[in-house]
Order: C-alpha cells, then sequence, then structure tokens
C-alpha cells in the first residue's frame, strides 16, 4: 500500500498508457536537426554579435522539444515539473544576477 | 503484482513509490547537472561579452564540420534510445537490446570524432596546455597561392589582427573544458547503457520494470541537450566564410 | 595596556561622521530589539517554568497553535526598518563613491607588500612594515617606514591598482577601504578633517606577511604638506624623491618610449591625443568607448583590443616588462594633463631619465607643478 | 515467468533479509557490517565518529590562532605558518564538519524515522556519500599535512592561482569531491521526504526538522555544483601556472577577472551559510516544542521561513563583494535583497519565543542548548544587518567584525543546534542516557565561553583590526586576550561534553524509548531503533507537536514508558 499525499499530482504510472507513437518520437527529431542546420546556416549570415542571440534561441527551442517529449515532460507530473522549474530559475539568477554586475560596472554611478 | 516482487526493494512500499522515487532522483540530478554546466557557461559569457573579436577569430579555428557530424549523431542516439523506452514498454527485449547498442555505439561514434579533433588541435598547437600554443607553422592566409610553404605561425597573424593570443589561450581552455566535461558525461553515459544492455540480455528488464531505461535515457538527453548549447557557442562563435577542416 | 584601548576609535574624515551615525543608530535600534526578544525570553523562562521538574510527562499546558495577525506583524515591521536601514546606507556609499570634480589625484599601487603612493607632484612614498622587501625599490634610499601624508579640510581623490594580487587600502580612522583590484583602476576619496597620524591597513588578504602591508597616514595642516612635498620637512630618512610633476614624467616617458612617433602633430600614423580623456570616441568595428583611465590603460597594454575608427591596429602593446604600472601610471597622467597644443615636437632631443632626482633649471616642465614654487593648487593643476 | 524468479534471485542477493526485533547496533557486529552497511542509522553514526574527529582537528587548530594573537607581534608562529593554520581551521571546520554535520549525522539517522520510513530512498548512494566524503576529506588533510594551504578558504585568485605556493590543487580538489558527498545526502534526503513518507504524514504534519533538512538539501542540490565548476576553473589556472602555461581564467595579468570567481565562489558560499544554520533551526524547533510541552507557535511559518531562507539565500551572495570593485547598482542590488534574508530568520525568532508562552518549561542540557542558540543566534543574526547595510560595510568589511558575526551564526548557531541534537536524540541514538547533571554544566560553560570569545571580536572589528592578521596595533592586545580567554572556557567544556557523553556508554542507565516524553514518530520507535525502524508501517493520524494533548503522531500516549 503506497500512500501519497501529493497524489492528486501524481499520474497513475501505467506503462501501456506511456508509450509513445514511433511518428511522434521521428517527428521530434527532423524539428531538432532542421534546428541544427538553421544554426549552422545563422553563423554564415554575418550577425555578428546579434548570432549569439539568435544561436541561444534556436537551441532553447530545440531543448524544449527534447525535454517536452523526449524526456516525457509531457506525461510527467507536477513534481517533475517543480524540479526542473528550480534549476531553470536558479540558472536565470545564476546569469542575470552576475550580469547585473558586468553589464552596469563601466556606469560607475549616480 | 508477483512479478514485482523481484524488482521492489526492501525499503519501498511497492513498485510504483520505488519508480516514482527513482524518477524524481534522477530529475534531482539532472538539476545538479544543469546548474554544474551553469557556472562554466555564465564564465564563458562574461568573456564573450568582453572579447567578442578575440573569441571569433578562436572559434573559427575550429572544426564546425566534425562539430555538425557530432550533433548529429548525438541526436539520434537520444532517438533510438527513446525507441528504446518504447521497446521497453512494449516488452519487445530485441528491440531493446538492438537500441540500446546502436544508442551506445553512436556515442562511441562522437567519441571517436572528439578525440579525431583534439588531435587535430594538438596539430595545429592549438591546445592551450602546451607549450606549442600558437607557434606551430601554417599558411598564410593572405597569400592566396598555397605553393610556398608554411610560413607564420598562428601567434604571428593573430598579432596582425590585433588579436591577443592569451585571449584566444582563454577561449581554447574554455574550449577543452567544456567539451572535456561533457565528454566525461558521455562515456559515463555510454557505459551505463552497456550496463542496460546486459541487464536487457538477462531479462531483467521487462514491460513492468522499465524504469532503469527511463532514467539512463533522461540522463542521455541532457548530455545530448547540453551538447545543443555547446556547439554554437563554441564552433560558431564566428561568422564563418568556410568551412574549416 | 587597557589605557592604550581607546573605547571609540578616532573619527577623522567626514565620513568617518556619517558612517559612525549609521553604525550606532544600527546598534541601538537592533541592539533594543535583541534586548527585548532576551528579556521577553527570561521572563517566559522564569514565569513558565516547570514546577515539579523532576516530572516529564504530561504537563498540562494550553493548545496555542499561533496568529496571523502577530506572524505579519513580526514579519511586516522588520523588513521596513530593514529597508529604512538599505536606504540611508546607500545614502552613505553613494557619498563614499564620488569625489568633488577638483580633488587632486593621488595613485597609489599595492605590491605584496607595500603601497606605492605617488602624489600629482610627483613625490612618492612607499608604506609597508617590510622595509627589507621595498628598500630595492626606493633605490636602495636606506630603511624607513614611508608615511603618506594628507593636508586636512582638502578632499583627495584615490585612484588604486595592484600590481600582483588583489589587496585592499583600508583607513579605520576614515571608516573607509576598497579592494586594489590588478589590471584596473578603481578610485575613492577622503575629506580629512582631524590631524594627527592614523593607521593604513591591507584589509584583503594577500599571503605571508599580508599583516605587514601596513602603515602610517599623516594628516598635517596646509603649509606643512606643503613643505612636506617640497621635501623640506622630512617624515623619515631618506628623501622624499621629487623630479617633477607626474604628468611631467609622464611626459618624459612619452618621448622616451617613442609614443611621440606616432603619437605627434602630424597625424602621420596614430591620433592626436590632446584631451582625449574622458571624451567617448568611435572604435573600429563599431561602438564607442569613454577614454577613462581603464581605456587608456587597455590602450597601452593592448592597443589592438579597441583601435580608434579611422586608424590601424600598428602600435606594439607595452606589457608590464616595458612599462611598469607606476611609469603607467605617470604617462595617463601625462596624457590627462595634455591640452591643445601641448603634443611636444618630434625632434625635441635629450630627455632625462626617469626616477632620477633632475633638478635641474633648465629642464621643461608646467609650472604649475613646479615643487620649488609651494602652489595650494599643487596637483589640481592636472585636472582639466 | 522465469525471467522474474532469475531476477527474485538477484534481488534477494541484493538485500539479505533481516532478523526482526533486533536493534540496529546488535545487527551484525563484524566491522564490514558497519562499513558496507546499507543502514541510515549506521551510515548516520559513521558520519558521527568521523565529524567528532575532524571538530576536535579544526578546534585545536582554531586554538592555535587564539593562542598566537596573544601578543601583538604573534605569540608562538611565524606569519606562514599562522596563515596555513587558520586556512586548515576553515577548511576543516567548513567542509569537513559543519557543511556534512547535521545532513550527515541527525539528518541520515532522523529524516527517515520521523517519517516513518524503513530506510533512505537510495541506501546505497547513502553509503557511497559517506565514501565519497572521506575520499574528498582524506586529499583535503593530505594537502593539510603535506605543507598546508596558505590561501584562506576563500581561495581568491590570482593569489591562490598564481602567487601561493602551497598545496592549493590537492586541497581544492578534496573540497570537489566534498562537494558530491553533500550533493548525495541532499538528494537522497529531498526524495525520501517526498516519495517515502508514511500514512497520514501529510506536508501539514512533518515535522519542522523536516522541513529544515529539506530546505537544506534544496541549497545543497542547486547551489554545489556552481562551487564545483568554479573550483575546477581555478584548479585548471593553478594547475596551468605549475606547467609554466599560465591561463588566465581569472588572472587580470592575463585578461582573466578575478571577480568572476568571487562571484562563483560566494554564489555556493553564502547559501552554504544556510547550509550550515537551516539544520540547527530544525532541531531548535524540536527542542523548544519537546521541552515547554507546546505545540509551535505558527507552524507554517516556521516550516515555509525555512524555504523562504533557502530560495531568498541565493539572491544575495555579493554582499560578500561590496568593497570588491563590484558595479555601483549591483552593490545597491544585492544590500536590497540582504535586507529581504533577514526577514525569515526574524520570524523564526519571534515564533520561537512565543512557543514558549504559557508552557511548561524545563531545562535539561538539550533545552538549554536551544535557549542557548536563541541568544547567540539573534546576536549573529542582528549582527549581519550593519554588514549588508552598505555604507556601514565601508568600515567593517573584512574587520574582526565579520569574524565575530558568522562565529556568532556558525558555532553559536549551527554547534549549539548540532550538540543540542546530539543530546535530544542521544538515548534514542543508542539507548543510554548520559550524565543530567553535568551536561547541564556543559551546556552552560559552552555559551558561557562563546560570549566571552566572540564578543570582544566585534569592538575588535569596529576598531579596524583585520581579519588574517597574525601580529596587530598593540592597542588591540587587551581585546585579544579576552577572546583567547573565552576560547579556553570552550575548550575545557567541549572536553567535559565528550567525557560524560563517552562515559554514558559504560555507566549511563538504560533509556527507556520516550525518555523525554516527545511526540515524534522516532520516539514511538525503539531506543536503539531496530534495523527497520518500525514493526509495521506507522499511520500518522496527528501533527507533530501535540504536547497539550499529550499525543504521539501515531496517536499513543507520550509519556515515559
Amino acid at each position: 500500500m503506497a500512500f501519497y499525499f501529493d497524489h492528486k499530482h501524481q499520474k497513475l504510472d501505467d506503462p501501456a498508457a506511456s508509450v509513445d507513437k514511433p511518428g511522434a518520437i521521428i517527428a521530434v527529431w527532423f524539428v531538432i536537426l532542421l534546428g541544427v542546420i538553421a544554426t549552422i546556416g545563422v553563423s554564415f549570415a554575418h550577425l555578428g554579435d546579434s548570432a549569439l542571440i539568435v544561436h541561444m534561441l534556436i537551441s532553447v527551442v530545440q531543448v524544449s522539444f527534447v525535454g517536452y517529449y523526449w524526456m516525457h515532460l509531457n506525461k510527467a507530473d507536477s513534481l517533475t515539473w517543480l524540479t526542473v522549474g528550480s534549476a531553470m530559475f536558479i540558472m536565470l539568477i545564476l546569469f542575470a544576477m552576475p550580469l547585473s554586475d558586468y553589464l552596469t560596472r563601466f556606469l560607475g554611478g549616480m | 503484482m508477483s512479478a514485482n516482487e523481484g524488482a521492489l526493494k526492501h525499503h519501498f512500499e511497492d513498485i510504483e513509490q520505488q519508480r516514482g522515487a527513482e524518477r524524481l532522483g534522477m530529475w534531482m540530478f539532472l538539476a545538479t547537472e544543469v546548474l554544474f554546466f551553469g557556472g562554466v557557461f555564465l564564465a564563458y559569457t562574461v568573456y564573450r561579452i568582453w572579447y567578442p573579436k578575440d573569441w571569433a577569430a578562436a572559434s573559427s579555428q575550429l572544426n564546425v564540420l566534425v562539430a555538425g557530424i557530432n550533433t548529429v549523431l548525438l541526436l539520434t542516439s537520444s532517438l533510438t534510445i527513446t525507441f528504446a523506452i518504447r521497446a521497453a514498454q512494449l516488452g519487445n527485449r530485441k528491440a531493446l537490446m538492438n537500441l540500446l547498442a546502436i544508442t551506445g555505439l553512436l556515442g562511441a561514434g562522437f567519441m571517436c570524432f572528439k578525440a579525431y579533433e583534439y588531435n587535430q588541435d594538438y596539430e595545429e598547437g592549438l591546445v592551450p596546455f602546451c607549450k606549442n600554443f600558437g607557434e606551430e607553422l601554417v599558411h598564410d592566409p593572405d597569400d592566396k597561392d598555397h605553393s610556398h610553404a608554411a610560413t607564420t605561425t598562428f601567434n604571428q597573424q593573430w598579432e596582425k589582427k590585433g588579436i591577443a593570443p592569451q585571449r584566444i589561450r582563454l577561449f581554447m581552455s574554455f574550449y577543452f573544458i567544456m567539451t572535456g566535461i561533457h565528454g566525461l558525461h558521455i562515456i559515463i553515459g555510454i557505459g551505463a547503457i552497456f550496463y542496460l544492455w546486459y541487464r536487457a540480455y538477462m531479462g531483467w528488464i521487462t514491460a513492468d520494470r522499465y524504469v532503469g531505461v527511463e532514467v539512463t535515457s533522461l540522463y542521455w538527453h541532457l548530455v545530448d541537450a547540453i551538447w545543443l548549447f555547446l556547439m554554437p557557442l563554441l564552433y560558431l562563435a564566428g561568422s564563418h566564410h568556410s568551412l574549416h577542416f | 595596556m587597557i589605557l592604550q584601548t581607546r573605547f571609540f576609535p578616532e573619527q577623522a574624515s567626514e565620513l568617518a561622521w556619517h558612517v559612525d551615525n549609521l553604525i550606532w543608530v544600527l546598534s541601538a535600534v537592533l541592539g533594543a530589539t535583541g534586548l527585548a526578544v532576551y528579556a521577553v525570553i527570561a521572563w517566559f523562562c522564569i514565569v513558565y517554568r516547570r514546577k515539579n521538574p523532576g516530572e516529564l510527562g504530561f504537563a498540562p499546558t494550553p493548545r496555542i497553535l499561533g496568529s496571523h495577525k502577530m506572524e505579519l506583524a513580526w514579519t511586516i515591521i522588520p523588513l521596513l526598518i530593514f529597508l529604512a536601514f538599505f536606504g540611508w546606507g546607500a545614502h552613505v556609499y553613494n557619498m563614499a563613491l564620488h569625489p568633488p570634480a577638483d580633488a587632486p589625484e593621488i595613485y597609489i599601487v599595492g605590491k605584496q607588500w607595500m603601497w606605492k603612493v605617488q602624489y600629482p607632484g610627483g613625490q612618492r612614498v612607499i608604506i609597508g612594515q617590510n622595509s627589507l622587501e621595498y628598500s630595492k625599490e626606493i633605490g636602495g634610499e636606506g630603511y624607513f617606514e614611508g608615511v603618506m601624508v594628507l593636508p586636512v579640510n582638502r578632499p583627495v581623490k584615490i585612484v588604486l591598482t595592484s600590481e600582483d594580487v588583489i589587496h585592499n587600502f583600508g583607513i579605520p580612522a576614515f571608516r573607509q577601504k576598497i579592494d586594489a583590484v590588478p589590471g584596473r583602476y578603481v578610485s575613492t576619496w577622503y575629506l580629512p578633517t582631524k590631524t594627527g597620524t592614523y593607521d593604513i591597513f591591507c584589509d584583503q588578504y594577500c599571503g605571508t606577511n599580508h599583516s605587514l602591508m601596513v602603515g602610517k597616514i599623516m594628516v598635517v595642516e596646509q603649509n606643512e604638506y606643503e613643505e612636506w612635498l617640497d621635501g623640506k620637512w622630512k617624515t623619515g630618512p631618506g628623501k622624499n624623491a621629487v623630479d617633477g610633476s607626474l604628468a611631467h614624467q609622464g611626459r618624459q616617458l612619452f618621448q622616451k618610449l617613442n609614443c611621440i612617433q606616432c603619437h605627434d602633430t602630424q597625424k602621420s600614423k596614430a591620433p592626436v591625443l590632446e584631451e582625449i580623456f574622458n571624451t567617448r570616441r568611435p572604435i573600429k568595428g563599431g561602438g564607442t568607448v569613454i577614454a577613462d583611465e581603464n581605456y587608456l590603460r587597455e590602450s597601452i597594454r593592448r592597443p589592438r583590443a579597441k583601435v580608434r575608427e579611422g586608424w590601424e591596429p600598428i602600435m606594439p602593446h607595452f606589457g608590464p616588462d616595458k612599462v611598469s604600472e607606476e611609469e603607467l601610471i605617470k604617462v595617463i597622467a601625462y596624457i590627462k594633463s595634455l591640452k591643445k597644443g601641448e603634443t611636444p615636437v618630434r625632434t625635441e632631443d635629450w630627455v632625462a631619465p626617469v626616477g632620477g632626482n633632475t633638478q635641474s633649471p633648465d629642464d621643461p616642465k608646467p609650472k604649475s607643478a613646479d615643487p620649488k614654487v609651494p602652489d595650494p593648487k599643487s596637483g589640481a593643476g592636472e585636472q582639466k | 515467468m522465469s525471467t522474474a524468479t532469475e531476477h527474485e534471485a538477484h534481488a534477494s542477493h541484493e538485500y539479505p533479509a533481516h532478523p526482526e526485533h533486533v536493534s540496529y547496533l546488535k545487527d551484525g557486529w563484524s566491522i564490514w557490517s558497519w562499513l558496507f552497511t546499507v543502514d541510515h542509522k549506521r551510515i548516520g553514526i559513521m558520519y558521527l565518529v568521523m565529524l567528532t574527529i575532524f571538530f576536535g582537528v579544526g578546534g585545536t587548530l582554531a586554538g592555535l590562532v587564539r593562542a598566537n594573537l596573544l601578543t601583538p607581534s604573534g605569540a608562538i608562529m611565524d606569519n606562514d605558518m599562522y596563515n596555513k593554520t587558520f586556512t586548515a581551521h576553515g577548511v576543516v571546520m567548513l567542509f569537513l564538519f559543519l557543511i556534512p554535520s547535521i545532513p550527515g549525522v541527525m539528518g541520515n539517522f532522523f529524516v527517515p524515522i520521523m517519517i516513518g520510513a524503513k530506510d533512505m530512498a537510495f541506501p546505497k548512494l547513502n553509503i557511497a556519500s559517506w565514501y565519497v566524503w572521506m575520499i574528498g576529506a582524506s586529499f583535503a588533510v593530505f594537502a593539510l599535512l603535506t605543507g598546508g594551504l596558505d590561501t584562506g578558504w576563500t581561495l581568491y585568485p590570482p593569489y591562490s592561482s598564481r602567487s601561493s605556493h602551497s598545496n592549493v590543487v590537492p586541497g581544492v580538489f578534496g573540497v570537489f569531491i566534498t562537494g558530491f558527498s553533500g550533493i548525495m545526502t541532499g538528494l537522497n534526503i529531498i526524495v525520501t521526504i517526498h516519495r517515502m513518507r508514511a500514512p497520514g504524514m501529510t506536508w501539514g504534519r512533518l515535522p519542522l526538522f523536516c522541513w529544515a533538512m529539506y530546505a537544506t538539501s534544496l541549497i545543497q542540490l542547486l547551489a554545489t555544483p556552481v562551487l564545483a565548476i568554479a573550483l575546477t576553473l581555478l584548479m585548471v589556472e593553478t594547475g596551468s601556472n605549475a606547467l609554466g602555461v599560465p591561463i588566465g581564467i581569472f588572472d587580470p595579468a592575463l585578461d582573466g577577472d578575478p571577480l568572476l570567481f568571487q562571484h562563483l565562489f560566494w554564489f555556493y558560499s553564502h547559501p552554504a551559510v544556510y547550509i550550515m544554520i537551516l539544520p540547527a533551526m530544525g532541531v531548535v524547533s524540536e527542542l523548544l516544542t519537546c521541552f515547554s510541552r507546546k505545540n509551535i507557535f505558527g507552524y507554517t511559518a516556521v516550516a515555509w521561513s525555512s524555504v523562504g531562507i533557502a530560495v531568498v539565500g541565493f539572491l544575495v551572495w555579493a554582499h560578500h563583494m561590496f568593497v570588491a570593485g563590484i558595479s555601483y547598482y549591483a552593490a545597491l542590488l544585492f544590500s536590497l535583497l540582504s535586507m529581504f534574508v533577514a526577514v525569515p530568520s526574524a520570524i523564526k525568532i519571534f515564533n520561537w519565543t512565543s512557543t514558549l508562552y504559557r508552557g511548561a518549561i524545563s531545562f535539561q542540557a538539550p533545552m538549554i542548548f536551544a535557549l542557548g542558540f536563541l541568544v547567540l543566534f539573534t546576536v549573529g543574526g542582528l549582527t549581519g544587518i550593519p554588514l549588508a547595510t552598505l555604507g556601514s560595510d565601508l568600515h567593517l568589511h573584512d574587520t574582526y567584525f565579520v569574524v565575530a558575526h558568522f562565529h556568532f551564526v556558525m558555532v553559536g548557531g549551527m554547534v549549539l543546534g548540532y550538540l543540542g541534537a546530539l543530546h535530544y536524540w542521544w538515548p534514542k541514538m543508542f539507548g543510554v542516557m548520559y550524565s543530567d547533571f553535568w551536561s547541564r554544566i556543559g551546556a552552560v560553560l559552552i555559551c558561557v565561553g562563546y560570549v566571552t570569545t566572540f564578543t570582544p571580536q566585534f569592538w575588535l572589528g569596529y576598531h579596524g583590526m583585520p581579519r588574517r592578521y597574525p601580529n596587530y596595533p598593540a592597542e588591540f592586545q587587551y581585546l585579544n586576550v579576552l577572546s583567547t580567554a573565552g576560547y579556553t572556557i570552550q575548550a575545557a567544556a567541549f572536553l567535559l561534553i565528550h567525557t560524560y557523553l563517552i562515559a554514558s556508554f559504560f555507566t549511563g542507565k538504560k533509556a527507556g524509548p520516550n525518555p523525554w516524553g516527545a511526540t515524534g514518530l522516532e520516539w514511538v520507535a525503539e531506543s536503539p531503533p531496530i534495523t527497520h525502524n518500525f514493526d509495521k508501517t506507522p499511520v500518522v493520524v496527528c501533527g507533530p507537536y501535540e504536547y497539550p494533548l499529550n499525543l504521539t503522531q501515531t496517536g499513543e500516549k507520550a509519556d515515559v514508558r
């Protein structure tokens, strides 16, 4: 007997229910491959420094496809989402706050 | 339930609780991994903002073709391991074993290309941990006919273009640290996959006991995802005019 | 020993007064809070102590689970108090960071384990207690503890950097400290309000003799200060080396290092450097930079990193082997002081060696910083 | 099906069946039954043994530091030796004692029992974490014994990477390894609390110690990897300098930025302060309720303030860098956020105080430790405010004021919490009771010792005496001597405590399952508990602190039995 007190977030763990369709898996693969081609293409398009942003946007899209379909976030319970969310949140802090120092250092002060 | 008795470890109430725990544990571990790479990504970002010119120049020394091939290999391996889960869920042992084997081999292929690339960097004197950094003789890109022998060194070319060699060195050390750590993860992943293959071979993975495959695939997908960020950051930091082999 | 211990530390600068007020109000408020909590705890412990301590089992106590009103109260009230502290603290910090425009600049270079102070007039003092280490730095001019001297009631700007590792230039009597970060300039300022001799500490751990990277700062009257600048009045054996203002020494270096070969009036190969300080300049490949100390520094150490628009990256880079931190400071001081039409002609012949005492009267120098003439604006003349 | 039976064989050989009703101490006597155990209780005890040793080492080093500061010119050591001593003190105390202390011992031992589980979610990972920690510790100890480390525990480059010629790489590598052990323990505890709770153990009935351990583990999981990568980069730079091919990742001479290391380092090391203090806070919540026979005042507030500290604690690290040359605006931002992190601690203090209201308070040793925690941690917390305020930090930064502040938090807070927990759960862990009289004396002595040691240092700091100075202006001597005197009191108290605790094994009277009449699930189990903690999975019917109703969480009567 198992007791989950976040059971309302807990999807019943039935293997047969969580089998992917082959088509879906392959479709995701194609999407990500397109992303790779786009990434390489961008770097030939002389965007200069803004290429960085475009690259990162493409990568984020690719990775969210991987996470949502291949890592089965689409079938995950809210606890898994919470874990992913908190990791992303700390990542955000880790980038935003040091950069708030680096990008304003030359300004001196008011 | 009887089929589950074996898989059920003594301290869990039932197989479902155990699956939940193992899956959650892997996700937590992945969160840790993300932060682990996050630190070095931050360091990279800071210097890329400070030294865009130098890092573009350094990045254009790297082998984009190999990087592209590696990306495809890794993506395909992620594809196959996703199919492996499916096979496990459907209890198709043969397919499971084959898919796992393919996944592992694709990973191994990735590492082979990586080794080739490291070796190439070493021969071009682009390894920052070696004395010969930037000192190898290379053809001067300015004189179009490559008739006469290599005359100049990277250091000279960088000096001429007003690029500080120690910043190139900084980039290259980031390149080796990042790809090195990532490669280490790949090797661990390959090990895990072949252990899974062994368990599949022994028939310990069945339709209701596939969580091992699932958590391993989660790990493998994360390694893949990190590569999707590394590739543009390291190999495509500068705008390319021609593929450099 | 007890008598040596002052109850309150000296308050020798304007900022010290502000910081002390802040600290004491903080301590009063927080101390009161703490004591109140202690009083309540003590009261409860006495009044509600278990009457027969032997018995551990059932003791009738009320079942109190909490109160949202009180939770809200002691969440919001402390927060507001803390935010008030933040505001006040930020105000003091802001004050400490921004010097008045006319403050003369004193350059300090930290090095394991000494401070090298350079005055606008070119006077140099080396502070630190491990004399053996720095005797060579001052050309073996004997062993003595240098003393940094400042005039009372006159603001001075301090520009700090370090040759090796991170140091921290702190003066408790001024209630102020700042890290000396290698590879860049950081600045702060003082307004001494009280004559006397105070401690200088290195507050950032910097190695074996970290605790010997200390010295004295002496705040004196204006006239004493000028006598000291002239070298008439000594703070110790040895001499205050004076060979023309910092900017003048920079000028000599400017020629000695052949900067003049390109940065000349003919605009042959490189831009003229007159009055570029703190102006915004376009750079090759888009973007602009403000030509502040850190940019000038980078443009000497790594000239080709950010090249001025319309010029070729041909300037060789001057590493620490070619130009030491102190020399770099001099050149920058010169570039900052460079007015329209002051660029020397390329054919100007012999220049004095840097560092020696070149007191020859025929030595060309900007008169504003002639050490022979006590000049109240000494150093301020260097400003644009 | 054949495969299943095969696997059953495989699995049962993984987990040999345990004889019922044998205390975990009597369940196997060989040394291997300890070294290869997967029992969370035994692992906790193994942590306890090693931590006690390292705490002794760190304390001795502290004694050397204090002794050297008796005279202005350094009484017993030269500068180099002093630098290595305080570095060793910092590294041993932080990475080998404070960070693994309560999570390693009480976390491992009691979290599963308190939530009514048979074991941690990943027993093998659990024992692995101990071994990993030992490997890291041995690297660190090796580095400290062979030539030592003279960088200070903060390891700032470029000094550590370029200028210091001591065992930076092995030392840093040791710290790097211990980090992974922390991650393993944290992961284990989080998953255990999420997935292994007994029937009826809702989040609202979770003991506050578990809440605190949950928050702690959250920080360990999400902050430690950043330290790991920072140390990796530092090792690469230091190594490259040693090899003569310098790479300037943090070295300005080669276009690196030393502040980047400080950012990455404090991104971990400030939350690490909460890794150290949060478990102690959890313990105090248990002790105060038990010894005043009261429900905790404001359960939800105390529980969520732990999580709040964990989250906001990530946003404030750069208040360690106000004078380090960071941008003016970043300084403002971090100072503002630092004010927010002070609030949850205040909430806890107020709630704990109100918990005492109308209680039936008795003053056994654990309660004295808890009250000592309240007093000392209040000082530590309040003196943090002047350091988070920009204007006053200008003066107090890197002085003894900082030293006193974080010792009040870590020693006065964490160590008191640790000792309180040890005294509270000692009968449960070993089934014996220590001397009541001597334990009270010891507890009081400790608190007196702390106050005399660290209060003078606030004054030293305000007068501007910098950290890490073996020699100092003569006028500071008076206060330094006072501080050293305080240290001797502490040392005596620690010796006393260890004496009577060890003596309790031989002379102590046998303790019942519930010597304090406490209500937590751990007091329903035998003392010492059997290998699987409970005969049958307990069913929780009420909140953790029903002292007024005198009910344990299983609904039994909570009197001494």
